[in-house]
């Protein structure tokens, strides 16, 4: 276990450490099992029937996004904040933390060091949760489809709802992906976070493949 | 704490009565702006397919992908754009060599399969298509200069009366500056029957590396100065640059090329000083472009060659054809003399069928090319066609090339409005203008004057020189008044074809004319002499239509071991003629090396 | 000056750690006094994606460190595998809140490599395009600044007024965020009908606003005690620590590309930056906002001293085998933050050699930024950090 | 700047000087003497900012070439010291006590071209790229493009078409395809 943990987690943040309690008292703090579950991610129940429709309405009309601006699109977010565009009467609105939102947005391209932080993020979001790509730069590589850092296409790494055109899209472009997303949230289209469980192996490979310092368990909920 | 700070900020609470500046219906309320670049239209008739659009775009986010049908200057091709890598940058649009594509004011697209992201604008319909704004090229610029750079000539003046060079070439400067146009697009390569390395000998003129240009022309033309100053160019008649501006002068870049490389220079340039000798023996009947083409390929590939000229000196219709003041004769020895230096023989004034028979050739030889071209004029048959003072062009052309006098009239008529019908009608005028001091000549064509199949600065050039050109007119009946012809009646000519394409020309006998000329010269195309092919041969070989000798792609006829080619298969074209001489090597050699 | 009472210091020193002879902090984070806590990269007062990796001792920053490349694409190799003008495009994604610097530094590098003079209509419509550009990041910039202290009013008013500036690159230039305007040897049209009337009304509304502003935020007391005296950089830090544009102004030093280096047509402007000396974040707020002011001005003058037509590019040779002559040169310019240069190598092909672009957040967001945020407190980053104008995607390219 | 070029000349060996324009020029100067030569021109000349420090590979001549651009806010003038080093032991004398953000380009440097600068504080750190196993990237020999098709994942089904090559099969189906290549000639 120590020999493997050690070919694994070469982060210093990931080493067994003594930290001191608020009391003064010194505890031992093992990060991979204090810090990260253990367990495989498990899909939510999908419902049927007037409950999941009733859901699925209340789901889309409280899309939360999450404030992380990843690339050059999310100069065109705060926009939409704003009482031009004012996304708020579309029952859009951002949050801070991964924890209270459902809408990823990927403004563009991924730096690979993003990426690893992107999944971090998205992985923590509850479900049902759902992902929008912005630009060229999600969907083949974009202006950057020869750079040794950045992603070429995000659905290898995350499933991906929506896809908006443009370099970068407009913030009514984004409107309309929003206006799109609901739409398949109503339809009851909207489970892509369960494919993400479903095709976990896959996923994580992919993932794999491009962070090579993956020093950090494969659970991040 | 300051109390006014503390309520200040309040005032702020003034906006409360002002209008929302909110958009009400942002995804229908904004169109983009009118220059806005949205999503790419093209529009397919115009575009041409030259894909310059996907060698600008730095995010290789376009395909040429086949749509339409090939024609002439048209690939077939059509950009098919991934907007998963675009940028919208429009460099594309701006370098479009036709103005063809351009972007709408759309910009929302949404959807669930990145797969659709790739369209061909244009083919697959979208929405955008029709409207008229968004981005197009700025009226006011070019990434390219459009403008030809002007080669300086003689002026008419000069031109009349002397049979000297009449264009001076390009400099350095003005060559590189020419060849800088070019977008290397390749349309020229694919048109040209040479299929010569157009873009890429251009881009040794921007290098300023002449040798490798030399080497380029020779990969596919033996006879660059020649060709540099008479090809029919059918590369710059679909050049891509010709749809904003003038195409690219490719001829005169060619001749650039060749005349800035000194002929001593050539084996060591185009490293053909230790070839591998053959013991094969190839016979060449006819030393015009492709006699001369296929004796300087088969020579490269060390075959012994041999030639057979009927005249006394080498060249065929290149020299005999065409005037002094186009084409000098010391390039064509330039040429001529430098295929000659590689061991290929030559034997003049030797008449095929009469000073030695086809097969005895086909006998001695392993295998036999012949490109003996079109040398008999044609006459149009009307009334008083057949007087002697009623020339074919073929003939002058010859005899002025020869040295020969001719009886040049005061007054004269030239039938036809081909480049043939140019080239005497300029050289006759030279004679007139040596002769009697002055310019008296008109030039007919059947054909309207945008459709005369001569070159448009022959037809230009020409009228400068004191030429009256009057196209769109039928010869009807020459008068002859004892012996010697006074003059050609016409009729309007109204068109040439009928509604399925035959040549039937339509005339107006109402509309007529009458012009005087005591010398009336036939130019109307030429006919082939294959005489020297025997009755018993005839047998043998497959004919095709128009009196055509059958051949396969290699221009093998069903003789295995003649092949034929140049004007006798091709009709007459100096770069047919030294493609399919380039080609028929190809076939000798794949014949007579089979194992390769 | 009199500091803010909102910003001190605890006063008793024992629990913090000492200093070395370099100023820099000896942190154990084994006596367990210390609190290691990363702020970013998803962090809303981050501007843009970069993190900090801040050591604090209560809410005190004792250590921090500027962990960058998170947007880091590689455009400078990108670049090399480009030829000329298609580093046009590629270039402008450099900093994406102000991207016409990006293309003007790098079509003048072209420029005075290649040896190209650019007609007049273009050099006046690449002024007014570069004026446009600082006046819309700066309308985003000054009340971002109070956003940073949870005053989100003004950002809302400054964003409005932004999206109309945006509009008005949408007319000129086909491009809402990345204009791809200004061009090697050019620029890529000219003012379309009525530009010149709608940008003034415009104008007037940035009037209107900028006294708005100034009750919201300089008037304001909240903003006032908690700006002053925050994010202090002493005068002698300038040249060391490369500090420019309005940090530098507010700390008294005249940094000012515009004045010191003319480009395009700026000798022919009247204008005299603003500086003053407190140099703490209300200052650079104050140089921003008179920056803004100017900007206005100067969108005035050019709109009037411009000739209505000419030539807007100059000839340059076949864009698709464009040859740069061997060479090197730094050209630059004054964005919104301060002096923004390229340096370009080129080795006589189609494609430069080397591009190498130095933004100000360079140097202002790595070792500038840490000493800085030193003895700060966690809820002052993100205004520290704005106050700095840091752009991270121009640090990493 | 007359006097200055001249003492870069006398002092350090400075040569190859190149005006680019007014109040720009370029020099080169020797390894062992660049460190001393900013020095020099920071505290006696007044180069008292350090606009940029970046490398150029020159890949032909096996060097990279660092470039230390200064700049005099005084004077208003700008030189550029070129330093030459060799590529296969790519090593540079530090310059970061001149400047506290020379560790940051010095940073970059060593991850981007593999430049090591002994002595240079956080060197070794990570600056811009995680986890990072190949060439240095903006070393000339690394392909970014080959990178880039082999560690992610290009969507595939892009096919296009040469429209010279294209058209040639088009126009001259009979053509056969042994005609133009340069067989001909065994010494091409």
């Amino acid at each position: 276990m120590e020999e493997e943990r050690k070919d694994k987690f070469l982060a210093p943040e990931n080493e067994i450490r003594q930290v001191a309690a608020p009391d003064g008292s010194i505890i031992e703090v093992d990060p991979l099992e204090d810090y990260f579950t253990q367990e495989r991610p498990k899909p939510y129940k999908v419902r049927k029937g007037p409950v999941e429709n009733f859901l699925n309405w209340a789901r889309a009309e409280s899309l939360w996004v999450l404030g992380f601006g990843t690339g050059c699109g999310s100069i065109e977010i705060p926009p939409l904040v704003t009482p031009r565009y004012d996304m708020f009467r579309f029952g859009v609105q951002m949050r801070a933390t991964p924890r209270q939102s459902n809408v990823f947005i990927i403004s563009g391209y991924l730096s690979v060091k993003t990426l690893k932080r992107v999944i971090r993020t998205y992985e923590q979001m509850p479900s049902p949760k759902y992902v929008m790509g912005l630009g060229s730069c999600t969907i083949n590589g974009g202006m950057y489809f020869d750079s040794y850092n950045t992603i070429n296409r995000l659905d290898h790494y995350l499933p991906v709802d929506v896809y908006i055109a443009g370099c970068m899209p407009r913030p009514e472009a984004l409107l309309a992906g929003f206006a799109k997303l609901k739409e398949l949230i109503k339809e009851g289209k909207g489970h892509k976070a369960n494919e993400y469980v479903e095709n976990f192996d896959w996923y994580k490979d992919n993932q794999k493949k491009v962070i090579n310092d993956w020093n950090m368990p494969d659970y991040n909920w | 704490m300051d109390i006014k700070k503390l309520l200040t900020p309040l005032t702020a609470w003034g906006n409360i009565t002002k209008d929302p500046v909110t958009i009400k219906d942002p995804l229908n309320e904004r169109p983009g702006a009118d220059r806005y670049r949205g999503f790419h239209r093209n529009d397919v008739e115009v575009c041409i397919g030259c894909g310059t659009c996907e060698e600008i775009c730095e995010n290789e986010a376009i395909d040429m992908v086949a749509i339409a049908e090939t024609k002439d200057g048209d690939s077939g091709l059509r950009p098919m754009i991934d907007y998963g890598r675009c940028c919208w940058c429009a460099l594309c649009v701006d370098v479009c060599t036709t103005n063809s594509l351009s972007m709408s004011n759309e910009y929302t697209w949404v959807t669930t399969d990145p797969e659709d992201f790739r369209f061909v604008p244009g083919v697959d319909k979208k929405d955008w298509d029709k409207g008229d704004k968004g981005w197009k090229k700025p009226e006011n610029y070019e990434f390219y200069s459009i403008k030809r750079v002007h080669m300086e000539e003689l002026s008419p003046e000069e031109r009349n009366g002397s049979f000297i060079e009449m264009m001076k070439g390009y400099s350095k400067e003005q060559a590189e500056k020419e060849a800088d146009r070019c977008v290397e697009c390749g349309i020229c390569t694919a048109t040209c029957p040479a299929h010569m390395g157009i873009p890429e000998y251009i881009k040794a003129i921007r290098n300023d590396d002449l040798e490798e240009g030399l080497r380029i022309l020779y990969d596919t033309n033996p006879l660059p100065e020649i060709c540099g100053r008479i090809c029919t160019h059918k590369c710059e008649s679909v050049c891509s640059m010709g749809h904003k501006g003038d195409p690219i002068s490719i001829r005169w870049l060619k001749r650039y090329i060749a005349d800035q490389n000194p002929s001593e220079k050539y084996k060591k340039i185009l490293e053909v000083e230790n070839l591998q000798p053959k013991d094969k023996k190839v016979a060449i009947i006819g030393s015009g472009p492709s006699g001369l083409s296929a004796a300087h390929y088969l020579a490269l590939m060390g075959y012994q060659v041999k030639i057979f000229e009927k005249l006394e000196k080498a060249g065929g219709m290149m020299r005999y054809g065409i005037p002094e003041y186009r084409l000098p004769y010391d390039q064509i020895d330039k040429d001529i003399n430098y295929i000659l230096s590689l061991g290929v023989e030559i034997e003049y004034n030797v008449n095929i069928g009469t000073d030695i028979s086809l097969e005895q050739l086909g006998k001695d030889y392993d295998a036999v090319f012949s490109g003996t071209g079109l040398q008999l004029g044609r006459s149009t048959g009307i009334e008083g066609s057949d007087n002697e003072h009623v020339y074919y062009s073929t003939d002058l052309l010859r005899k002025i090339a020869q040295g020969e006098e001719i009886e040049v009239a005061e007054s004269i008529v030239v039938i036809g409005g081909g480049n043939v019908a140019m080239d005497i009608t300029r050289s006759l005028a030279r004679l007139q203008k040596e002769k009697y001091g002055k310019i008296q000549i008109i030039t007919t064509s059947l054909e309207k004057e945008e459709n005369m199949p001569a070159d448009r600065e022959e037809v230009v050039e020409a009228r400068e020189e004191g030429c009256v050109i009057n196209p769109g007119w039928a010869p009807k009946s020459i008068e002859i008044k004892d012996g010697i012809p006074t003059g050609l009646h016409v009729v309007k000519c109204n068109s040439l074809f009928d509604g399925e394409g035959r040549f039937n020309p339509q005339c107006d006998l109402d509309v007529k004319e009458f012009w005087p000329g005591t010398m009336i010269v036939q130019s109307i195309g030429q006919g082939m002499d294959i005489s020297y092919i025997t009755e018993e041969m005839r047998e043998k070989l497959e004919f095709g239509p128009r009196g055509r000798v059958q051949t396969d792609e290699y221009f093998q006829t069903s003789l295995k071991w003649l092949f034929m080619g140049g004007d006798i298969i091709q009709g007459p074209d100096v770069i047919h003629g030294i493609a399919n001489g380039h080609m028929a090597a190809v076939g000798i050699d794949r014949m007579l090396n089979p194992e390769k | 000056m009199e500091k803010s009472k909102l910003f001190t210091l605890n006063e008793d020193r024992s629990l913090y750690p000492e200093h070395d002879e370099n100023g820099k902090p000896i942190v154990d984070l084994s006596s367990h006094k210390f609190l290691k806590i990363w702020q970013g990269p998803q962090h809303p007062g981050v501007t843009g994606n970069m993190s900090l990796e801040l050591t604090v001792s209560g809410d005190e920053i004792v250590e921090s460190k500027t962990h960058v490349g998170y947007l880091h694409r590689g455009f400078e190799k990108l670049m090399e595998r480009r030829k000329y003008i298609q580093c046009f495009p590629t270039c402008i994604r450099m900093c994406v809140a102000e991207p016409d610097p990006n293309e003007y530094v790098l079509s003048n590098a072209i420029e005075e490599l290649s040896g190209i003079e650019v007609p007049e209509m273009a050099k006046w419509l690449r002024t007014l395009v570069l004026e446009m550009a600082r006046l819309q990041v700066l309308l985003r910039g000054v009340p971002g600044q109070a956003g940073t202290f949870a005053l989100g009013l003004g950002y809302q008013w400054g964003n409005y007024l932004r999206d109309l500036i945006l509009d008005s690159f949408e007319e000129l230039t086909g491009g809402r965020v990345y204009h791809m305007y200004i061009l090697p040897g050019g620029v890529r049209g000219l003012l379309p009908d009525g530009f010149k009337k709608r940008m003034e009304d415009k104008l007037k509304l940035i009037d209107e606003f900028m006294i708005k502003i100034d009750k919201l935020i300089f008037q304001n007391v909240v903003f006032e005690s908690r700006a002053r005296g925050l994010g202090y950089i002493p005068k002698e830090w300038v040249d060391v620590y490369g500090v420019y544009g309005p940090a530098a102004r507010a700390a008294g030093v005249m940094r000012d590309v515009r004045k010191t280096n003319p480009y395009l047509k700026y000798s022919e402007l009247d204008f005299e930056p603003y500086t003053t000396t407190d140099s703490d974040v209300f200052a650079r707020t104050e140089v921003r906002y008179n920056d803004l002011k100017m900007t206005v001005d100067l969108i005035r003058q050019i709109m009037a001293k411009m000739p209505e037509k000419g030539d807007i590019k100059a000839e340059t040779p076949n864009v698709m085998h464009w040859k740069i002559p061997k060479g090197e040169t730094y050209s630059k310019c004054e964005s919104s933050r301060g002096e923004y240069g390229m340096y370009m190598v080129s080795d006589g092909s189609d494609k430069p050699r080397r591009v190498n672009l130095k933004g100000p957040s360079y140097t202002h967001a790595n070792a500038l930024l840490d000493r800085l945020l030193i003895n700060a407190n966690i809820a002052d980053t993100a205004a520290i950090m704005v106050s700095l104008a840091t752009c991270p995607p121009e640090i990493e390219r | 700047m007359q006097d200055t070029i001249k003492n870069l000349t006398e002092r350090f060996g400075a040569s190859n000087m190149i005006e680019k324009k007014p109040g720009l020029i370029f020099i080169t100067i020797e390894q062992s003497k660049a460190i001393s030569a900013v020095t020099y021109l920071r505290d006696i000349e007044g180069y008292t900012v350090l606009t940029l420090l970046t490398a150029v590979d020159w890949i032909e001549d096996n060097v990279f070439q660092l470039t230390y651009l200064l700049n005099n806010p005084e004077q208003i003038t700008e030189i550029g010291l070129r330093v030459m080093i060799d590529r296969e032991k790519a090593e540079m004398e530090s310059a970061h006590h001149l400047w506290p953000n020379v560790e940051v380009y010095q940073r970059e440097l060593k991850e981007m071209y593999g430049i090591n600068f002994p002595g240079s504080p956080r060197i070794d750190e990570n600056f811009i790229l995680e986890g990072w196993n190949d060439k240095p990237p903006y070393r000339r020999d690394f392909d970014t493009k080959e990178y880039a098709e082999n560690n992610f994942f290009p969507r595939p089904g892009r096919k296009t078409n040469d429209p010279a090559e294209y058209m040639k099969q088009k126009m001259y189906p009979n053509n056969p395809s042994d005609y133009t290549n340069k067989k001909y000639n065994p010494n091409r």
